[in-house]
């Protein structure tokens, strides 16, 4: 069955890895998502510099799939602005959608091919990215 | 010719099953049409589980039952999206969520503008907004016909006008409401359009953006889909400005004891398990509908209704509700009888099988213009036949030698 | 003895068809029985019609059918009538009803008493009347085990308290609310008591005169009956004081441009088409389970709630959460696993044909108290049996070994 | 089929008498009841002396069997109290649940017998008896 497929070690080190996980000291934008479904939280803080990431934290409480998706962005999201956020929340959803490009930008990625056929889960992995998006909408503003 | 209301019939099992059943009413509710219970019925075996709450197969099956039914609604109405067909438990719920939610953004002053020719479901809850908030109810007038007169629009439709809601065409008369003036006052002064579409969704296809209104509501039993379930669509920025109706499970972004975040459309305004099953049976009906040949099959009822009403312009005392160009109305067909209760003859046409209804049929403030208590109400689909038409000819020429 | 969990596995078609199905989500929503089905199906086929409008023979068999739904409902909740039975489209829409037609009577300072037990669907309705109406919402708090402590009972059921609304049973823990001292407190005060029964009815008969209380709400769903159906018990003179909440066809005495008056219960509550075949369902789904033998059932689901709970305390790192004692509580069994989330641990064991839901479980407030997110929940009922119990340990090992 | 049972001519004839249509000048008490089915009204006047009908008017807008109800107490209502009425409404409800007595104390009454079949009409017959129950308990009250 396909939950064993879901359950890679790759996946697990990522989770595991916690990359980017903790507090920033004074972020320039930071927000916070729940999951109607589970109850997870992911909170996400960025500091910006021209629109673009150069510090980032992440307190994620929430499963497998979610801690992933978090630290790969704790890993990758350093430098990126706004709009590549949202085009690698697009390459996410491509995936889950089945037309996705051949490579993605970020190997991490691919470890979420599998969650495709678990429609239930998507939304663990693309909480932190929508999280993101939010936190740094938020420093845009500030 | 593709059409063949004897073929048609065949797909409705309690039709099948009743031969002799002259089954003329139809607006009160429709029959169950094969592909309804069999999607319902295979649902029930094969992927019963709650939705958007379980992670197992099963209930993956189910939440993917649910929004195809949501993404089935959504093409028959030509909405923008699945996202914007939020599932009640009928009409009437439908609207009833929309006199709240939308009703708490109103205030003493505003003004909701109605017709003469509401079904109780689209008068009765802005009645009780009208209690719960001060705002000003304003009812359009109707022509003699039953047609909402539409003349004096700007007089109804003023600056405090916040919501337009009527009927898409009358449940007594037939009558089809000219929507077109109606949104284009209610655009001019930034109100709403809440379409009551209970009797007009059976008739054919709607299309929600060429009509250019915001809201449209409606009930799968009379669309040939199973009771228990309904639809508000509304416009994707028109639902996320509304607050929530219902409170419970499903609706929430995050609970605790002091305060609550919401869920965005549809889920904000789907509280609770869902109508699943009956969902899916609606989703199949429609998805059924829409591959059906309407052009053949509007002009069978319409060649029908003509028989029907020719027949009853002879007979004496009989009163004809709405107007007689069937271009401007649905093949419902209510009229009344001299010195006949709509219920006695009701009862002598039940004697020769055949159904019909008699009575208020939930429009008083109609009944009230016509200056009757009741009417008998013959409401013809495209599986009825010459035969169905000619035996309520024939019972009612029966009733009035019994009665008259 | 007379009971095999075989044998009532077979009178659900969906896990007959689904052998190698461990499902153990009931608590969201129990299979479907083939009484309910078939029920539905037949009446579909042969008695569909709108109800309680129409005088044709097909309409007064969907009449009866439709009543007699509610003298069934009746006679397993020993309410005093059928009249006092009021069908809804769920608990939700239930205890929502009451929020409002109850609410309606309250103002600033009066109180309505809650658990910290309680789901999504008795919470946010009372947090929004709150909103509405400025009345001030007390929570019984818990114990450890997530029971309600009730020892200070007169702290929270002051003279200013107008309603009492807890659930039967909790959906986490399966703990049993011990009604007695909540009614009496009540009564002594003058307030009303709603019970949640949304866990309860499935579990076997009810008795709402032993119990004492005013309202009680469940839904069709959860007791092997159709989704898009629920009920509102309220006892006679309780429901008599209340106005109506949703407005439509149906609930009126007489509605005119000016002023309306209201139907009687149970139909002043029940606007628009009711969910007619579903209420056929659920009534055919309670007659069943009444005359089924309750003794040997409870005695089947408490020996596999044993032994799932006795499994469960020699897994490392797994924390239980409600009542250990069977008779204080339902066989719906929680528990969190340390490292492991809930939904992860789903996922495996629905790799292992296990279906049992990871979450919130719409109790938000329940997670707070017991200062987790979520957990895994399993619910028995009697067609569960050891191979469900078997299939779901199994599969936890083999979690823990994958994600541990 | 049972519609021809139930209007025989004793229940035409009943109903077009419309005995006591018509309205009191001072009535000691009168009430008006609608049926939600049909919206069908009936009216009655009654003056009491000593708690007994004296006389008595209706206005009735309703079926065949409404009317033929309303006529019935038209004819025979003189002289009865409240607790005659309501037992004769018994009688009636009686006759519709088939628990009827031999020979009902209104001759008239017989001719609902056919409505027993049609439950969905009985309230049609019940209406008037309901709606005299009222008025008298208003007169009683003034
Ligand atoms: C205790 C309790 N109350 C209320 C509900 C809500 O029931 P429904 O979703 O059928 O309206 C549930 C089920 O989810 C429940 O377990
Ligand atoms: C025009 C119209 N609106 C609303 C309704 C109410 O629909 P429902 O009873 O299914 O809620 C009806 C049907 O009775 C109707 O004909």
């Amino acid at each position: 069955m396909s939950a064993d497929d879901l359950y890679q070690q790759d996946i697990l080190d990522l989770a595991n890895s916690a990359d980017g996980a903790g507090r920033l000291g004074a972020p320039d934008g930071a927000a916070q998502g729940d999951s109607p479904l589970c109850g997870d939280r992911v909170r996400m803080e960025v500091r910006l510099d021209g629109g673009h990431i150069v510090a980032l934290a992440h307190e994620t409480k929430g499963c497998l799939l979610c801690r992933a998706a978090a630290a790969a962005i704790g890993r990758r999201a350093v430098g990126l602005d706004a709009a590549r956020v949202a085009a690698l929340r697009g390459e996410v959803a491509e995936l889950f959608a089945g037309q996705a490009a051949a490579v993605p930008s970020w190997p991490e990625l691919q470890c979420f091919e599998p969650v495709r056929a678990h429609r239930s889960r998507h939304g663990c992995v693309l909480l932190p990215f929508d999280v993101l998006a939010a936190a740094m909408d938020n420093a845009n503003r500030a | 010719m593709s059409f063949s209301a004897a073929q048609w019939r065949g797909h409705f099992p309690l039709l099948a099953a009743h031969p002799k059943l002259h089954y003329l009413d139809n607006a009160a509710t429709g029959q169950l049409c094969e592909a309804a219970l069999d999607a319902v019925t295979s649902h029930e075996l094969q992927h019963r589980a709650n939705v958007l709450r379980g992670t197992y197969r099963l209930a993956e099956q189910a939440d993917a039952a649910y929004e195809n039914a949501r993404r089935q609604v959504a093409a028959y109405l030509n909405a923008a999206g699945p996202e914007e067909v939020v599932f009640t438990a009928g009409t009437t719920a439908a609207i009833n969520l929309l006199a709240h939610a939308f009703g708490e953004g109103l205030d003493a002053g505003d003004e909701v503008v109605l017709s003469l020719a509401e079904h109780h479901s689209n008068f009765v809850p802005w009645q009780m907004l009208r209690e719960r908030r001060g705002v000003a109810l304003r009812f359009l007038p109707l022509a003699a016909d039953g047609r909402l007169d539409l003349s004096r629009l700007d007089e109804f439709v003023s600056q405090r006008c916040k919501l337009v809601a009527v009927t898409h065409a009358s449940n007594v008369t037939g009558a089809v409401t000219d929507l077109a003036p109606l949104v284009a006052a209610a655009r001019a002064v930034g109100a709403r359009v809440l379409v009551d579409g209970a009797q007009a969704v059976q008739h054919g296809q709607v299309d929600v953006a060429a009509l250019g209104v915001d809201f449209y509501a409606f009930s799968g039993h009379k669309a040939f889909a199973p009771t228990g379930v309904g639809v508000l669509w509304g416009r994707s920025e028109a639902l996320a400005a509304l607050p929530p109706f219902l409170g419970g499970g499903g609706m929430i972004g995050r609970v605790t004891a002091g305060e609550t975040t919401w869920a965005p459309p549809p889920r904000r305004f789907e509280a609770g398990t869902p109508p699943i099953a009956q969902a899916v049976g609606l989703g199949a009906a429609l998805d059924w509908l829409r591959a059906q040949p309407w052009a053949d099959m509007h002009a069978h009822t319409a060649r029908l209704a003509q028989r029907l009403m020719d027949g009853l312009a002879v007979l004496p005392g009989l009163t004809f509700l709405g107007p007689r160009d069937l271009r401007q109305r649905l093949p419902i067909v209510s009229f009344t009888l001299a010195g006949i209760h709509p219920h006695d003859a009701c009862q002598i046409l039940d004697g020769h099988g055949v159904a019909v209804r008699g009575g208020h049929h939930c429009a008083q403030p109609l009944m009230d213009c016509f200056g009757v208590a009741g009417a008998v109400r013959a409401s013809l689909v495209p599986y009825n036949d010459e035969a169905d038409v000619g035996a309520l000819l024939a019972g009612l020429k029966d009733a009035m030698r019994k009665l008259g």
